[in-house]
C-alpha cells in the first residue's frame, strides 16, 4: 500500500489478544490521532457523484 | 529451436502411444507471426503439430487447473516453477503430471519488438542470439537479447526446476544481473510520486482480466472482484476501482508469483502490472530468502511460522 | 419512445410471508402515478425488473392476473444480493418496477382448450396468474377443462396455499395438489412427486390439450417423458424458462439459448421451439 | 456523388472552422505511441490520422465502457427518495474524424440491437444520430485484416457520412450523407475535384483490397442447423486455449453485451451500464448457483455461434463482425476468429464425427 502510494501514517498493523482490551483502545486512539493529524485523505478515494441530481428524466 | 521441437514431439509422442499420460498440453504454430496457440493432444499422430520457439511465453501451467486427466505437460523454466506451486498448494499432485522440461533462453516481448520496427512484421525467424524480421519493405536483425520479455531478461531460473525428461540440454543460468531495478527505481520515489506513477500506469486498464486469467496463480473459482455479497469492488471504470483490483490481485501472489510474465504479456494495452506483483516478490526475497516454486516439499513463507520472522511493523 | 430502462416508481403495499420457512415472501406493489398501472397492462405469463435503488434489479413473474386491479404483485425467493434486500424491504417502501416484459402463455391459442397446469415449488407464480384469470367470470366459458397438478416438498413450502383450498373447493378447475413428502396425519391431498401424480393425474393428449410446465430442472426433466407416455406431442407442450437477466428488453445479451433470447422471445417457449435451441438454461 | 479535394493544407483550418458546430473526436496516440484511442479532442487538438487503427475500437465513443444510466438520492429526508433519473447530457453534433471504415460498418450491425422495433436504447441511439462519421480508408491493410470478406472492406462506405482517401498531399473526400454535407460545409471544404478523382480512389481501392490476404468464407454457414453447428465436435480444440478473458469481446467494434450496476456513494446512487463479456463465468450465472454456460469451452463457442451464426439467422444480414482484426491481434492465446469461421463453414455433420 505504502509502495502504491498511500501514506505511511495510514497503514498500521497491530497484534491485540482478545484479551488486551486495554491495548485494543490505545492503539485505535493512536491510529486515530495520526490519521487525524494526517488530515483527510486525497487518494484512494472514490470520485463523487459530479452531478447533482438532474432534472431530466 | 528445431532440436527442441524433435524431442518434444518424440517424448509426447511415446507418453501417448504408451498410455503414460491421456493428453499433453504444449503449444502449436500461431495464425500469424510472434504468435503461438497452447493447444491440447490427445493422440500420439496429434503430437506433430507442436513446436516450440520463443513465442511461447503463455504460462501452460495455467491449463492444468481442474483436469481430472494423467496430464503430460510441455514447461519451460517459469511454468515448471507454477507447476510446483500448483502442487505445493494442493491443486494437484506430481503423480497426475508427466512433464517435458524445456531450458529456456527467453521469450520475445511482442509489444517491444513490432515497436523496434518500421512495419507490421510478416516473418520471424531464430538464429542462436538473433531474430530476423521481415515486414513488407524491410528486413533487419535484432539481438535476441534487446528484444526479450522483460521478466525473461532478468530471470534466472531458465531450467526447468521439476521435468520428467528433458528437451534439450540444460542452458546456464544467468548471474551478476539486478533483478529488481524496476522496484528500486519506484522505492525510490516520493511517496506523492509513487501515487502518480501507478494512476498513470494504470489509466488505459480496461478491466479485461486477462493479466488474472492468464496468471497461473488466479485458479479461484469466483475473484474477489466477481463477488456480489459482499461486492468488494465496484464494477465501473472508476480508477480506484481500478487499482483496487490491480494492487489486491498482487497481494493474492504474494509469495507465489513467479515472475513468468504471463500477466504483462497478456494485457491488450500494454500495461505493466509485474511492478506490483514483484514489489512483493522482492519484500518476500528480503524477509525470507524466499523464492516461489523452486521445490515441491517446502511450505511457502505464507503459510509456516518461524520464530526469528521479522515482525517490524506490528506495533 | 420512451425510456426502456426507466422503472415505474412503485411503493410498498403489503409483504408476506408465502411459505412457513421465510425463503420466500410475497410483495404487493401499488404504482405511486395512477397512469402507470394502465401503462403496465401485462398478461399472465409475463415478467418485469424489480429495481432497488443502491441494489439492482431482478427479473421475477408477475403473479397477479392481469384482471387483479390496483396492484401488482410478486412472490420473491431470497437467494442473491436484491432479493436479499428485497426481502429486509418493508410496506412504504418505495421502489421501481419494469415492464411487463417478454411474452406471455399462448392465451388466444388456449380458447376453448383443456388446460393442464403442471408447477413445482416455487415457480408457481406465473402459473397463479393464469389460473386466476382463466377463473375470472368473465373468461372461465373460453376454455375447457382446467387441471392444476402443484407440487412442492412439503405443505408448509406451498405458495398461495388459501387459494389453492378455495380453488379445490370449486367445481370448474380439478386440483391435484401434492407434497413430496408429511408427516402432517390431516394432509388429505396427494403425496408423491409432480411426475407421478402428472403421470396418475393428467388428462390423455388430445389436440385440443396444452400443457404448461414451471418448476425445478429437475422436476421439467422427469415431467416431460410422462407427458410423452400420455401422448403430449411437443407443440402442445408449453414452457417458461428462467435464465440470468440484466436488461429485460433482449439488448444486453446473456440470457440467448441459440438465436433466441429468453427474456424477449421468451420466457415462454414450447417444447418443440427448445428442442431446436442449445440447452443453454 | 460529389468528391471533394482537401488540400492538406486547409486541414487544419478546416478543422478548426468545423470546430465551432461540432465537438471534434478523432484518435489519439498516448505518449509511449502505442496505445492509441479515439476521445473528444482538446480545443487546440487534431486528431492523429497516423494512429487510427486503434486497439480498441471506436465504439466507446457511442457507448462508453461505464456510462451513468440514472442517478437518484438515497437520502431518507429526501422526497424524490428513489426515483430514478437520467442525468441531463447535451447530445449536441459530433463528428467522429478517421474512423476505420470498418468501425462505422461495425456501428450499423450494432444499431440493428439497440434500435428496434420494440425498445429503443435511449443512451445508444442518442449518442450515436449525434454522429458525423467522417471516415480514413484504409490504404495499407493490416495483415489480420479480413474486411473485404464480410461485407466492409478498407474503402467501404457503409455507416459513413464521409470516406476520405489520403492521396499524399490532399485528402479526396467522398460526400456520402446530408450530414457529411454538412460537415463538409462547416469545414468550409468546397473544392470540388477533378475529373480524375474518382479514378484515383478507385486504383487505391483496388490496390487495398488486393492487399487483403485474408479471408473467411461463411456460405455454407446459413444452410447448418444451429444445433449441428453447436454439437459440432471441434469447440474442445478452438476453445482450449482461451483464458476467458475479455479481451476480444473489449476490442471488438460490435460486441455489444452489457452489465447493470448499481452504486451507491454517500446519499446519491448511480445505475451504470458496464460493458460485459460473454468470456466471463458471472455472465450467465443463476442465483441458485446453475450455470448454463459453466464451461469455458461453451462460452468460447457461445462468442463464435453468436457473431457467426445466431446474428446471421437473426438478422439475415450477413455475420457480427467487420473482419478489423483487432481480436486476431490481441487475443493472448492466438484464438483465430477466420480459422473458426472457416472450420464452422467447412463443416460437414454427416461426414465424421471423430475430433478434428
Amino acid at each position: 500500500m505504502e509502495h502504491m502510494g498511500v501514506a505511511p501514517g495510514r497503514i498500521h498493523f497491530s497484534w491485540i489478544s482478545s484479551a488486551e482490551s486495554t491495548k485494543f483502545v490505545e492503539v485505535v486512539k493512536e491510529v486515530t490521532d495520526a490519521v487525524k493529524q494526517l488530515g483527510p485523505n486525497t487518494r484512494f478515494r472514490k470520485t463523487d457523484p459530479t452531478n447533482s441530481l438532474a432534472k431530466v428524466a | 529451436m528445431s532440436s527442441y521441437i524433435e524431442s518434444i514431439r518424440s517424448i509426447a509422442e511415446k507418453w501417448l502411444a504408451d498410455g503414460d499420460v491421456e493428453l499433453v498440453i504444449g503449444f502449436r504454430a500461431g495464425s500469424m507471426p510472434l504468435m503461438n496457440e497452447p493447444c491440447l493432444v490427445r493422440t500420439p499422430a496429434g503430437t506433430a503439430q507442436l513446436v516450440w520457439d520463443s513465442n511461447c511465453g503463455i504460462n501452460l501451467a495455467n491449463y492444468i487447473t481442474g483436469r481430472k486427466e494423467k496430464i503430460g505437460i510441455v514447461a519451460k523454466g517459469c511454468d515448471s516453477r507454477n507447476i510446483v506451486n500448483h502442487i505445493v498448494e494442493n491443486k494437484i499432485s506430481r503423480e497426475q503430471l508427466k512433464i517435458i522440461g524445456v531450458p529456456c533462453q527467453g521469450m520475445i516481448d511482442r509489444r517491444k519488438i513490432t515497436a523496434m520496427v518500421p512495419g507490421e512484421i510478416l516473418e520471424v525467424r531464430e538464429e542462436d542470439t538473433a531474430v530476423i524480421v521481415k515486414g513488407a519493405d524491410f528486413e533487419e536483425t535484432l539481438a535476441k537479447a534487446d528484444v526479450l520479455q522483460q521478466n525473461c531478461a532478468v530471470c534466472i531460473h531458465r531450467n526447468p526446476v521439476i521435468y520428467d525428461e528433458l528437451a534439450g540440454e540444460l542452458v546456464a543460468e544467468q548471474d551478476g544481473i539486478d533483478r529488481y531495478a524496476d522496484v528500486k527505481a519506484i522505492e525510490a520515489l516520493a511517496e506523492e510520486e509513487r501515487w502518480d506513477y501507478f494512476e498513470k500506469l494504470l489509466a488505459p486498464c480496461i478491466r479485461c482480466y486477462a493479466c488474472r486469467n492468464a496468471c497461473p496463480l488466479c485458479y479461484c473459482p469466483t475473484c474477489f472482484v466477481d463477488e456480489s455479497k459482499p461486492q468488494w469492488v465496484g464494477k465501473s471504470q472508476d480508477p480506484i476501482d481500478v487499482r483496487t483490483f490491480h494492487f489486491l490481485r498482487a497481494y493474492h501472489c504474494a509469495g507465489r508469483c513467479t515472475d513468468c510474465g504471463a500477466c504483462e504479456r497478456a494485457c491488450p494495452v500494454g500495461i505493466n502490472m509485474r511492478v506490483f506483483t514483484k514489489k512483493l516478490e522482492k519484500d518476500c526475497y528480503d524477509a525470507f530468502g524466499w523464492e516461489a516454486g523452486l521445490d515441491p516439499d517446502v511450505r511457502p513463507p505464507l503459510d509456516t511460522y518461524r520464530p526469528g520472522d521479522p515482525d517490524a511493523f506490528i506495533k | 419512445m420512451s425510456n426502456p430502462y426507466l422503472p415505474y416508481p412503485v411503493r410498498i403495499d403489503e409483504v408476506i410471508d408465502a411459505v412457513d420457512d421465510k425463503s420466500l415472501k410475497t410483495f404487493k406493489f401499488v404504482f405511486l402515478n395512477p397512469d402507470d398501472e394502465a401503462r403496465f397492462n401485462h398478461k399472465a405469463g409475463q415478467f418485469a425488473e424489480l429495481s432497488i435503488p443502491g441494489y439492482g434489479e431482478i427479473p421475477i413473474g408477475i403473479a397477479s392476473a392481469p384482471t387483479e386491479k390496483g396492484f401488482v404483485m410478486f412472490t420473491v425467493f431470497r437467494t442473491g444480493k436484491v432479493s436479499a434486500q428485497l426481502h429486509s424491504m418493508q410496506a412504504g417502501d418505495i421502489m421501481g418496477i419494469r415492464g411487463p416484459l417478454g411474452n406471455w402463455f399462448p392465451w388466444e391459442q388456449l380458447e376453448g382448450k383443456n388446460v393442464v397446469i403442471i408447477g413445482g415449488g416455487f415457480a408457481f407464480t406465473t402459473l397463479r396468474a393464469s389460473i386466476v384469470y382463466m377463473l375470472e367470470p368473465e373468461n372461465r366459458a373460453k376454455f375447457k377443462d382446467i387441471h392444476v397438478i402443484y407440487g412442492a416438498r412439503r405443505p408448509g413450502l406451498l405458495l398461495y396455499r388459501d387459494e389453492l383450498m378455495a380453488w379445490e373447493a370449486r367445481d370448474d378447475i380439478n386440483m391435484h395438489i401434492t407434497v413430496d413428502g408429511t408427516d402432517d396425519p390431516d394432509w388429505k391431498y396427494n403425496v408423491g412427486f409432480v411426475p407421478t401424480i402428472t403421470e396418475q393425474k393428467a388428462p390423455q393428449a388430445d389436440d385440443d390439450t396444452y400443457a404448461i410446465i414451471c418448476g425445478p430442472p429437475v422436476m421439467i426433466k422427469f415431467t416431460q417423458p410422462v407427458l410423452d407416455n400420455l401422448g403430449y406431442t411437443h407443440d402442445h407442450i408449453i414452457m417458461s424458462l428462467e435464465n440470468r437477466m440484466k436488461c429485460g428488453i433482449g439488448m444486453c445479451g446473456r440470457c440467448n439459448i441459440g438465436k433466441e433470447l429468453v427474456c424477449k422471445d421468451g420466457p415462454v417457449f414450447t417444447l418443440e421451439q427448445l428442442n431446436l435451441t442449445p440447452r443453454e438454461y | 456523388m460529389k468528391i471533394i479535394r482537401i488540400d492538406k493544407k486547409e486541414w487544419n483550418p478546416g478543422l478548426t472552422q468545423a470546430r465551432q458546430s461540432y465537438r471534434l473526436v478523432g484518435p489519439v496516440a498516448d505518449e509511449a505511441g502505442d496505445v492509441a484511442e479515439f476521445r473528444t479532442l482538446d480545443a487546440e487538438q487534431m486528431p492523429d490520422l497516423a494512429a487510427a487503427d486503434t486497439v480498441l475500437s471506436p465504439k466507446a465513443i457511442v457507448y462508453p465502457q461505464s456510462e451513468v444510466m440514472f442517478e437518484y438520492s438515497t437520502d431518507p429526508g429526501d422526497e424524490e427518495r428513489n426515483i430514478l433519473k437520467r442525468p441531463a447530457k447535451a447530445y449536441d453534433a459530433c463528428a467522429v474524424v478517421g474512423i476505420r471504415p470498418y468501425d462505422a460498418a461495425a456501428f450499423t450491425l450494432v444499431r440493428k440491437n439497440f434500435d428496434t422495433p420494440d425498445y429503443r436504447d435511449p443512451y445508444w441511439c442518442d449518442a450515436y444520430e449525434a454522429c458525423t462519421f467522417v471516415g480514413l480508408a484504409v490504404n495499407q491493410p493490416d495483415s489480420t485484416d479480413f474486411s473485404t470478406s464480410v461485407d466492409s472492406g478498407p474503402f467501404s462506405e457503409k455507416g459513413l457520412d464521409v470516406l476520405l482517401v489520403d492521396t499524399q498531399d490532399a485528402y479526396l473526400a467522398k460526400v456520402l450523407t446530408e450530414k457529411g454535407e454538412a460537415f463538409m460545409t462547416a469545414a468550409d471544404w468546397q473544392t470540388a475535384a477533378d475529373a480524375s478523382a474518382e479514378a484515383a480512389i478507385n486504383d487505391l481501392q483496388a490496390a487495398a483490397e488486393a492487399a487483403i490476404q485474408a479471408t473467411v468464407q461463411y456460405d455454407r454457414i446459413k444452410d447448418l442447423s444451429i444445433l449441428d453447428l453447436y454439437n459440432a465436435p471441434f469447440w474442445e480444440d478452438v476453445g482450449f486455449a482461451c483464458i476467458n478473458c475479455g479481451t476480444c469481446t473489449y476490442v471488438c467494434p460490435t460486441c455489444w453485451c452489457f452489465d447493470i450496476q448499481d452504486e451507491v456513494r454517500g446519499k446519491i446512487g448511480r445505475r451504470f451500464k458496464n460493458w460485459d463479456t460473454c468470456m466471463e463465468t458471472q455472465f450467465t450465472l443463476h442465483a441458485s448457483g446453475h450455470n448454463p454456460r459453466g464451461d469455458k469451452v461453451m462460452r468460447v463457442r457461445q462468442r463464435f455461434m453468436h457473431k457467426l451464426k445466431y446474428f446471421l439467422d437473426k438478422y439475415e444480414d450477413g455475420l457480427m463482425c467487420v473482419g478489423c482484426g483487432r481480436c486476431v491481434r490481441s487475443c493472448p492465446v492466438n484464438i483465430d476468429i477466420r480459422k473458426v469461421c472457416n472450420t464452422m463453414n467447412s463443416y460437414d455433420p454427416e461426414a465424421c464425427a471423430c475430433p478434428v
